[in-house]
């Protein structure tokens, strides 16, 4: 037991060290690399996105798809604190920025906890009415919420302040990826603290039967808004990243479709689990743009060498072509809901003694077979 | 200004009309298999494509039951396909599996059709324009409320005093106990997504026919509204998944009237939050008794 | 993983012979059909001239297509991918709000890149490295405001797209123009991005009896407009910006888009030359004819595209060099006139292409034709 | 009035849904220590009563009083259900709710949260160690004690059920009750499980100092233990009293028992 | 009438049935006892088609049944009973008969009448919805819906569970009124005292098997059944 717990904490300090010198090198040369940089980045902060929303629905059984408003909110309030002050003119030139706010700029960090605290005082309050419906109906109603949010960041009334839905733009990009990844690694640490607490255990009560959980002596309002809170003030931090990674915000990016794709990595990841989220989101992007190869057109001649450029060479691959990739993207994703309806990581954790003992069922099933090859 | 408030009237209608025959759909999917078709509205735009082709080949009155069939037949294919398989799977899978349908719908349209609208074919007879002193509509116009609430009732007939509908309400309850009386629980679902559908093609034609272009979204929008509107009817129940599509629709006309357009969806949304707050299921929906 | 290995083609940009040149325009998204139509005269401008002489070296130009989606956050990664795959400058794209997101990529990489068809603002200012191909909104807004004022219409009512940089910037342009000479806005209206149902604005519009509208809206909303204007009887003037100008809207609008004003960058028969060389490209493969919507009709788009794409390849030779600095400080100091579909072209310092003339164009029995010249002075 | 070793004081209770009146004018007193039974026909309102008691409805008339302190009437929605766990009323269900996917420690563990001190931040923050340190403690001895030790790390869901049933009961008393209220616990058990159960029903009682409330079918188990029995039908009071008077009031053979006894 | 052979049934690994084999004569009461999770009801829907069994074959009147889908089953005449009534709530207990009889074209107020005789207080509450009828009205229902597909064997599991002891009575009194009318019933019972008393055989399964078997008198004098299914009062 001892030596298990042992062995997993050295490889779990290998593996972070692992990633800090993945990330060094991408820094070391970050134009080279620009292109690794930004999908981690993009990653990192969809994976905020998604654990936060998996503490909701996954953890909490609370099915609620507000995630993009929050994300809305943080990413305004980050963008009009941190744009630089000489830009604002420019930028609010339709609307002209209040003046009590035209000079207030703040670091990245007090706007990113501002923002998490301000997404958690607007879900205390939408979370009070809104928290006694049940599934599919506090699904609709926190979506119609984030559409709300959204209209109300688009009003010009609030021009001055929010540049309406045109969004503000110009907002400085992270100093490092360093800046990202350990944001993100922060808030998904404190959310991964706060389900093992035993508040989590509450959380998953509720999920698993409320009315036992309510006879256990939880208080079911109370615990629900503490999840709906929580999860909403990380949301609120995501989209503050995802503000500075896009360097602008904007309305139009907060969509309902920002939300199922969030949900899709929650879901494809596994429900209930912290590191199947992380995955998912690495997955979703990552795939995304691992696949971008097939919008192009290819000649036969350019995907098999020494063919020739005439004739058969000189011929289209057949399909590939503009638009090509999100079909199989969407083909990709219909095909992992089918065959493992339970997300990837089937709602569990990812241990490494999950990972150590799969490694050494396919080492046996590998050697079983050379085995029975050989015989 | 009578005749306007009546155009506007007229507007709303005709749009509520359309929305109420999508509701319909989604309404009747959720009823069965407590399931949100995220897919419906891409199965709409999809019955928007289909006219486009087969009106360029078939005179209208072949060509409108030859699209009704097509999203009928597209429809029941992604219930086998992408549904089906997944009847003991956790509810959140299905609904993934939904929100990748309607992915790879709108995807395929991009890929097949390109992102460039597409103009939908002008039916002539539909588009005929009546005026009367100030007040222009067009033959759609009249006709999408009235076949709305012609095919509701027709729809209610169905569920309530026919064997059909009868085994509809049972598998709504308890597929298990359904199957115990002998009813094919996987027909009786692919007969509701044959009704979802081709009302969906119906609304299509009449939504269409006034918006003149079809493009690979067309059908997310309208898509959200039509389920917003099933919910404020109460999702499952047909009567008043009719009544949110009449309201979502005179709403949004309204409300952009009146020159707050930023706001026309959000009202919509504020409007649905507004009658949960003081109808947990909606305006008809059956309240959840949890009997402990 | 597979990140690592594409990124690391990062620094051969000129490796052997080829160079680079980053395409960033929407492919799908709301803009997809726009973005498809610059492509094609990119492509066509690197059929006429696929290479550059740098050095006394001759490279092939490669194109390196991404797509933005005409979505923000994708935008960022697609010009990201520009950069990491080392391109030496990027043409594109339209729709100004991913121009917006990706600016600063290409600055901070120090990629100049030349848009097509944004004409807001904000894509070049600020931006060293950004620069433009076309006329700015303000621009156009005055255009119009111009040309309705001088044909008699001293009562207009506006729409305008909410969200839309493009929509509002020529409205408000237009309203303050248009108020200057001396007009009135009667009636001004406002929509949401995905909005379909305009009937209500429209019984609004009928109800002022104003007798022009202008509505510079995205291309995707132009027929259902015209058409649902038509249902509701509502008989205007309507005036548009260069989004309209399109053969498309021929076709969808049918009878309903006749009388229809929109302004373009460049009309067919501007440049002869031109015309006859895309028209014989063009009508040469099925396939590109079915991506311009199966018509060899040109419009500004086209025009556009292919000049930002010969200014690349200009900058370049003028700099004879590969460096983003040396290109930029090139297209800074371009003064050319030969061998651009809109005649010539010169940057101010924002990086704008200097521009006083507009084309004013008019759907009539079925075909845009060429009514006026607008040129205002700066 | 109140007597001073009645826990549980039940006035005048009347529920109703709609038209259905499940409960109508009940009063009935449970006094410390006893074992009291409440048996009745189907829909009777059994469950409803306690529902009514465990704050899961709150009722349309009369008063529920626990320890001298009024915790259901029909004026002010005074108690939540959490609110009575805390006061010391634990139940179980008709239908076993147990958390199924989890394991049989972490079902009685989420008992141990209420009483907990923390709050939020010193939960996350590990600031709540010793807090959470005797909690699980508590709950390995109550695990032990129940026999369910050797099932720690079991499904709940995958016991068996006369287990789950079990373990029902082990985790309300987790809350650490005083009145424990137990709805159909032998239900869908054999007649040897219920003797069972009979036996463990009494032992509990004692170890703990329990009074408990009991709802059955099984007339072993509720003539085999209980100090006293109300029966109730059509939500009114029919009889009460000691076992076995009641079993042979006429009324309660009528209306509930029927006439042929084996 | 129904011959089962060698079944088993299988969970994600976990066997609940193990190669079971029994009869159920034409005409006759056949009860299974066993204790919780012996695998009882997993039989029971095994045969109707509810759960795929993992091997064994499955004989009504020698015909195979094993493989049909449940519909298919139901039309051979068979019916269950389930577990925990099931009645569809919100549907009036009219409506409930009806359905019951979805496979059967033609007139249905002869049977109708029929199960009213039986259970008279289904004709006083026809027109109320099912979902608020008391347990035992509701488990009523469930028989006479059953009854009305016109079934040659009825299978009931835990018709008693959860009811008063009157009316437990009531539904074995019911049981024995059912088999006399010609329809063979199997019946899965906790209360193994009252199941033995009414059937014509027993058998008793234990972890997935059948320990014991015997017609119901006999296994009521049977030592290790009352030992471990009849309690002290037997
Ligand atoms: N939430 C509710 N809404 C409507 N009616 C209800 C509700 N809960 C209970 N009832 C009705 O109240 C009556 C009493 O139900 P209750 O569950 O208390 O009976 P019970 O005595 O526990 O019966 P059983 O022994 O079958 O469990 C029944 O007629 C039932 O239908
Ligand atoms: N859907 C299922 N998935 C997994 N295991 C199951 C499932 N249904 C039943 N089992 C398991 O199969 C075994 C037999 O269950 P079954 O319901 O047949 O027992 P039973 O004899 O009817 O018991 P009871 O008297 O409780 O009704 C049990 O161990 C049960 O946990
Ligand atoms: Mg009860
Ligand atoms: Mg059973």
């Amino acid at each position: 037991m001892k030596v298990k717990e042992k062995r997993n904490l050295i490889l779990s300090i290998a593996a972070v060290l692992l990633c800090c010198l993945y990330l060094f090198i991408l820094e070391s040369d970050s134009v080279a690399h620009s292109y690794a940089i930004t999908i981690i980045e993009r990653s990192c902060i969809y994976a905020v996105a998604a654990v936060s929303m998996n503490l909701i629905i996954g953890f909490t059984g609370q099915f609620s798809l507000g995630t993009a408003g929050f994300m809305c909110i943080g990413a305004y309030i980050t963008g009009v604190l941190t744009i630089p002050v000489e830009m604002r003119d420019q930028i609010f030139y339709l609307y002209g920025m209040a003046s009590w706010l035209h000079d207030i700029k703040l670091p990245l960090i007090v706007t990113l906890i501002l923002c998490a605290v301000v997404c958690a005082g607007i879900a205390a309050l939408i979370g009070w009415p809104v928290l006694r419906l049940k599934s599919d109906y506090l699904a609709i109603a926190t979506l119609g919420f984030s559409e709300i949010i959204r209209a109300i960041f688009g009003w010009d009334g609030l021009g001055k302040i929010t540049n309406a839905s045109y969004g503000v733009s110009n907002i400085p990009e992270f100093k490092s990826i360093f800046e990202c990844v350990i944001i993100s690694a922060v808030c998904i640490v404190i959310m991964i603290l706060l389900v093992n607490s035993s508040y989590g255990r509450a959380f998953k009560a509720i999920r698993d039967d409320d009315v036992a959980a309510e006879a256990m002596g939880i208080n079911l309002f109370r615990t629900k808004q503490l999840s709906f809170v929580v999860s909403s003030a990380f949301a609120g931090v995501a989209g503050g990243l995802l503000a500075v990674y896009m360097r602008s915000a904007v309305t139009s990016t907060f969509t309902v479709a920002l939300t199922y794709n969030i949900l899709l990595m929650v879901v494809l990841g596994g429900i209930g689990s912290i590191s199947g989220s992380i995955l998912g989101a690495f997955i979703v992007t990552g795939s995304q743009e691992w696949l971008r190869f097939l919008d192009r057109e290819y000649t036969w001649s350019e995907l098999i060498p020494g063919i020739g450029n005439t004739g058969f060479g000189a011929m289209n691959v057949p399909l590939l072509r503009n638009g090509f990739r999100m079909v199989v993207f969407s083909l990709l994703l219909m095909l992992v809901v089918l065959f493992w309806n339970h997300g990837l990581t089937g709602s569990k954790e990812i241990t490494w003694d999950r990972l150590i003992n799969g490694a050494k069922k396919l080492m046996r099933s590998k050697k079983e077979k050379a085995v029975s090859e050989a015989e | 200004m009578i005749s306007y408030l009546l155009q506007q009237l007229l507007n709303g209608l005709s749009l509520g009309g359309a929305y109420a025959l999508i509701a319909i759909g989604y309404t009747m999917v959720y009823g069965i298999l407590r399931m949100i078709n995220f897919a419906h509205g891409d199965e709409f735009m999809m019955a928007g494509y289909f006219m486009i082709f087969s009106l360029a080949v078939f005179p209208w009155y072949f060509a409108i039951p030859f699209v009704i069939l097509c999203t009928i037949v597209l429809g029941v294919v992604i219930e086998r396909v992408a549904y089906k398989p997944l009847r003991n799977a956790p509810r959140m899978s299905v609904m993934i599996s939904a929100i990748g349908i309607s992915y790879l719908l709108q995807n395929l349209a991009n890929y097949l059709f390109t992102a460039m609208p597409q103009s939908y074919p002008q039916i002539d007879i539909l588009k005929h324009v009546y005026t009367f002193g100030n007040i222009s509509v067009s033959r759609v116009t009249i006709i999408a409320p009235v076949l709305t609430i012609v095919l509701t009732f027709l729809l209610i007939m169905l569920v309530n005093h026919t064997k059909l509908g009868m085994a509809m309400r049972a598998c709504s309850k308890d597929q298990e106990t359904a199957r115990i009386m002998g009813i094919k629980v996987d027909n009786i679902i692919t007969t509701t997504f044959v009704i979802g559908c081709g009302l969906a093609a119906v609304g299509s034609i009449l939504y269409f026919t006034d918006r003149n272009t079809v493009q690979p979204y067309s059908g997310s929008l309208p898509g959200l509204k039509c389920f917003v509107a099933a919910v404020i009817g109460g999702i499952g129940n047909i009567q008043g998944a009719v009544i949110g599509g009449f309201i979502v629709g005179i709403c949004q006309i309204v409300i952009t009237a009146m020159g707050y357009s930023v706001f026309s969806d959000a009202f919509t949304f504020a409007l649905l939050v507004l009658i949960l707050i003081f109808r947990p299921s909606g305006l008809f929906g059956e309240k959840a008794v949890q009997k402990v | 993983g597979a990140s690592s290995s594409s990124s690391s083609t990062g620094s051969d940009a000129a490796s052997g012979d080829t160079i680079k040149i980053g395409i960033f325009e929407p492919k799908t998204g709301e803009n997809g059909g726009g973005g498809a139509q610059e492509e094609l005269a990119i492509e066509y401008a690197n059929y006429v001239r696929p290479t550059v002489t740098v050095g006394g070296k001759e490279y092939k130009i490669q194109l390196d297509w991404q797509d933005n989606q005409s979505d923000k956050t994708v935008a960022v990664t697609a010009a990201q991918k520009l950069i990491a795959d080392g391109v030496v400058g990027v043409v594109g794209g339209y729709g100004s709000g991913v121009c917006i997101a990706a600016g600063s990529y290409y600055s901070n990489a120090k990629i100049p890149a030349i848009g097509t068809s944004c004409t807001n603002a904000n894509v070049t200012l600020g931006n060293d490295y950004y620069f433009r191909a076309c006329y700015l909104d303000p621009f156009q807004g005055e255009v119009m405001a111009n040309w309705a004022y001088s044909n008699g219409f001293t009562e207009v009512a506006t729409i305008d797209n909410i969200g839309n940089e493009y929509t509002s910037g020529l409205v408000k342009t237009f309203t303050d123009s248009f108020t200057a000479l001396g007009g009135t806005v009667v009636d001004s209206e406002t929509f949401q991005t995905n909005e379909s149902d305009f009937k209500a604005i429209l019984t609004n519009i009928k109800n002022s009896g104003v007798k022009a509208v202008f509505a510079p809206t995205d291309y995707l909303y132009a027929p259902l407009l015209l058409n649902q204007a038509h249902d509701l009887g509502l008989d205007v003037q309507w005036i548009a910006g260069d989004t309209w100008y399109s053969n498309v809207l021929i076709q969808d609008a049918g009878d309903n888009a006749n009388g229809v004003v929109a302004d373009t960058f460049y009309s067919e028969g501007g440049n002869p030359e031109f015309d006859a060389g895309f028209k014989e490209w063009l009508n040469a493969d099925a396939s590109r004819k079915a991506t311009n919507l199966d018509t060899d009709a040109i419009v500004g788009n086209h025009a556009v595209s292919y000049d930002a794409y010969m200014l690349l390849c200009d900058a370049i030779e003028a700099a004879d060099s590969l460096e983003g600095p040396a290109i930029r400080d090139a297209l800074a100091a371009l003064d050319e006139s030969e061998g651009y579909a809109c005649g010539p072209y010169k940057f101010d310092a924002n990086g704008d292409a200097i521009k006083d003339t507009s084309y004013i164009c008019q759907i009539t029995s079925g075909e845009w034709t060429y009514q006026s010249t607008e040129t205002v002075q700066k | 009035m109140a007597d001073k070793n009645v826990v549980l004081n039940i006035e005048h209770l009347t529920m109703q849904f709609g038209g259905v009146i499940a409960v109508n004018d009940l009063s009935a007193q449970v006094k410390e220590g006893e074992i009291v039974a409440l048996i009745g026909p189907n829909g009777a309102g059994k469950t409803t009563a306690f529902n009514c008691i465990t704050g899961v409805y709150h009722p349309t008339n009369g008063k529920v009083d626990f320890c001298g302190e009024t915790i259901a009437n029909s004026f002010k929605i005074s108690h939540t259900p959490d609110e009575i766990t805390k006061l010391g009323i634990a139940r179980t269900f008709q239908n076993i709710r147990l958390f199924p996917k989890q394991s049989v420690f972490d079902n009685v563990l989420i008992a141990k949260h209420m009483r907990a001190k923390q709050n939020p931040f010193t939960a996350t923050f590990r600031l709540n160690k010793s807090e959470e340190q005797r909690s699980r403690e508590e709950t390995w001895q109550l695990l032990k004690e129940q026999g369910l030790d050797k099932y720690a790390d079991w499904e709940a869901g995958s016991l068996p059920y006369g287990m789950q049933r079990r373990l029902e009961i082990a985790r309300a008393l987790a809350t650490g009750p005083k009145l424990l209220c137990l709805d159909e616990p032998a239900a869908g058990m054999n007649p040897q499980e219920t003797d069972e159960l009979a036996e463990f029903i009494c032992q509990i009682r004692d170890k703990y100092n329990l009074t408990v409330l009991l709802i059955e079918h099984h007339m072993n188990l509720v003539m085999g233990i209980s100090d006293h029995i109300y029966c109730i039908d059509f939500g009114k009071m029919i009889a009460q009293g000691k076992p076995e008077a009641v079993a042979s009031d006429p009324k309660v053979i009528e209306a509930y028992l029927g006439t042929q006894e084996e | 009438m129904l011959e089962i052979k060698g079944l088993s049934i299988n969970y994600g690994g976990i066997e609940a049935v193990r190669d079971i084999s029994f009869v159920v004569p034409s005409g006759q009461i056949v009860t299974l006892v066993g204790a919780n999770g012996a695998g009882k009801s997993s039989t029971l829907r095994s045969i109707i088609g509810l759960v795929k069994a993992k091997s064994g074959s499955i004989k009504l009147a020698g015909k195979e049944l094993m493989g049909s889908s449940t519909d298919e089953i139901v039309r051979n005449g068979i019916t269950l009973v389930p577990e925990g009534r099931h009645v569809f709530p919100d549907q009036t207990v009219l409506e409930n008969l009806k359905i019951g009889a979805y496979l059967r074209k033609g007139n249905l107020d002869e049977d109708i009448e029929k199960v009213y005789s039986i259970f008279p207080r289904l004709k006083e509450r026809s027109w109320q919805a099912a979902g608020t009828l008391s347990g035992g009205e509701q488990q009523m229902l469930a028989v006479g819906r059953a009854l009305m597909a016109n079934p040659k064997l009825i299978m009931m599991d835990e018709p008693s569970l959860g009811l008063a002891p009157i009316i437990v009575n009531e539904i074995f009194e019911i049981i024995k009124r059912v088999n006399e009318a010609g329809t063979t019933v199997l019946l899965v019972e906790q209360n193994a005292n009252m199941a033995l008393h009414v059937a014509d055989k027993a058998y008793v399964i234990e972890n997935g098997r059948i320990t014991i078997e015997g017609t119901g008198k006999e296994l009521l004098k049977d030592e290790r059944v009352k030992k471990a299914y009849l309690g002290t009062t037997a």
